[in-house]
């Protein structure tokens, strides 16, 4: 039994982000979508939480949101995985539920 | 696998009502059934017919529409929601005595009810909001 | 009927969006249904519960009072994140008092406002079937 | 003084065009001039008078009707923000073959050009948003 | 030449009110509105951060604001004072320009 | 006729929301007032800036191209905060080129692009007759 979590604000504007993965349990997964994908950027002052976030929960940004947002994918911090919608989608039906955290 | 969406921004102003466009294509796509789409808080605004967006961009009414038509979709608006921020269909506009109405095709106006029952028939339920 | 647990988690603060009050009428709409209903309130949802509640200044209905009808409708449990809470410089004593009568127990009164903290609020999440989030 | 006033978020959903609304009613009461309201993004659907809020709420556009009404305000609803969020007047429902319109008595529908020259007559501006 | 800055988000959601404050000018006046309000509360772990602005800015909540969501002006931190729609518009008369951190 | 110094603030992210796009229509439509115009770029706004966005895989218009037509409008100044590009891990070679043809200087090909500090950023806030937000 697991969750699958989306966040799809800019955790540098709102706390969204942070509050989600205070609430995740082992084996979550957390899909960072629209604004959200900024959450994925290496070396910010957020890398250190996300890094340690990474020990127990998976961690994914939606790529076209990515792209659209002009951040190459090797800006990612490590342990972040990019996912298409098809993988989106995957996602949505490989765990228990969705939260959306709006 | 049947998947309910909830949208729950209005179009152009967030990009919520894109990505769950893009998100029930793709369920389609993989064999998924997406039964339902519904339209709550500005999510409402998306079902206007009046819309005239630039020519270089999308269409997010005309989209729904068709992609409800092809897959047959429910695209259901809160009717409590609309009537608050003005969009009505021909009977609400009758009933309420406006003298005009804006309800694209493919999309119904009914109750809160509609969200619950998604909630209770579908394995998934996905909001896209702000 | 499959019965589900229905949870509604509420994060904003309220009268600044309308997310609260057409959250609260999802609510009492789905306590038709005959589901499971929960209510989380956590991060800046707390403010939602708080007690003297005015808005004659602003021009907007208070929609408040309504909390303390859900009992009547058969929705019992709220819970409230208490690290949420003490981020806000808020205590118990801040939210208003909603009790709900058990049928199980001789219609006592009870509260319907259990305070958990953060690890149990991920419990309480991680129960439900479908979350709807405002 | 002249004050200006710029409302960026729609009706209901979000505080913003309340706030707005007490502001230039004090504003007034003060003894000032508030020539314009300028209404852009959400703000425009602030301008539908097709909008029915359940009886013991406010009603926001017509708070707005009276209150121009009034004090001689200009009520601008910017074209380009209203036309992709389906708000037209009679004469570009017409222009753009739409068969309905749904803009309020003491609304104008008219440019951003309107934003700026609001900004260099009056003496402050003020903007009520998200 | 003095700015009247508007906030008009929880602080604890949203980032504005601590931009806002890292970018007044000793003597411009900020005034907390809406769901920005919260910024005024006493006793949160923003505290410090809006004592530490007291000193050159002045701060101000919207009373009926404050009003709506059930805080006593009795919670707020020392420095901050309740004003009312007219004191809005005195405050944006007597401040050269006004700043709204949206 | 008067001349003001109008300073759009962007503060917002763009294509998750609206604002920056509708901010820079104002921008094309008020360059025609003949006044002085800046724009600052700060918080989540520096992002607005980025070079490499390509957005067909999300269905919305790509409009970051139009930042790089504002020289021939006249509109010249672009200030970015330097601690909101170092807080997100960006530096100035992350941002699209904007240059401008300056008429004082035999038309040389000048950046419109500046980044300067947070303090500098208040200064140029605080020389503003109209701030318009988005």
């Amino acid at each position: 039994m697991s969750t699958l979590h989306t966040v799809n604000k800019s955790p540098f504007a709102n706390q969204s982000l942070i509050s989600c993965l205070g609430h995740c349990k082992d084996g979550d997964a957390v899909l960072m979508i629209e604004d959200g994908v900024y959450g994925g950027l290496g070396g910010t002052g957020l890398t250190e939480i996300m890094a340690n976030a990474a020990k127990s929960v998976s961690l994914y940004v939606l790529s076209p949101d990515l792209a659209a947002r002009g951040v190459d994918a090797a800006r990612l911090m490590q342990g972040v995985q990019g996912v298409d919608y098809a993988g989106f989608v995957d996602l949505v039906a490989t765990h228990d539920r969705t939260q959306n955290w709006l | 696998m049947k998947f309910g969406v909830v949208v729950s921004e209005g179009p152009y102003t967030h990009q919520a009502v894109d990505s769950a466009y893009l998100f029930v294509k793709a369920a389609l796509d993989a064999g998924h059934e997406v039964p339902r789409v519904f339209f709550y808080h500005d999510g409402v605004n998306v079902s206007t017919r009046l819309s005239i967006p630039p020519q270089d961009e999308r269409n997010i009414q005309q989209n729904w529409t068709a992609l409800a038509k092809g897959h047959g979709i429910d695209l259901v608006v809160c009717i409590a929601a609309a009537q608050r921020r003005g969009l009505l269909d021909e009977n609400e506009a009758t009933r309420q005595g406006k003298d005009a109405n804006n309800i694209a095709e493919g999309f119904r106006i009914s109750g809160l009810g509609q969200l619950i029952e998604m909630g209770i028939q579908t394995d998934r339920l996905v909001t896209f909001g702000d | 009927m499959t019965i589900k647990n229905f949870l509604y988690v509420n994060r904003k603060a309220p009268y600044g969006t309308i997310y609260a009050l057409e959250s609260l009428e999802v609510v009492l709409i789905g306590a038709a249904f005959d589901q499971d209903v929960s209510l989380a309130f956590l991060d800046d949802g707390v403010f939602q519960l708080t007690k003297g509640q005015n808005t004659d200044g602003i021009g907007v209905k208070n929609f408040s009072p309504t909390f303390r009808a859900l009992g009547d409708y058969d929705v019992t449990k709220l819970y409230v994140e208490a690290e949420s809470l003490a981020e806000r410089g808020l205590t118990a004593d801040d939210l208003q008092e909603v009790m709900y009568e058990d049928e199980d127990d001789d219609w006592a009164e009870k509260p319907s406002i259990k305070i958990i903290s953060r690890a149990e609020m991920a419990d309480v999440m991680a129960g439900a079937d479908v979350v709807l989030s405002f």
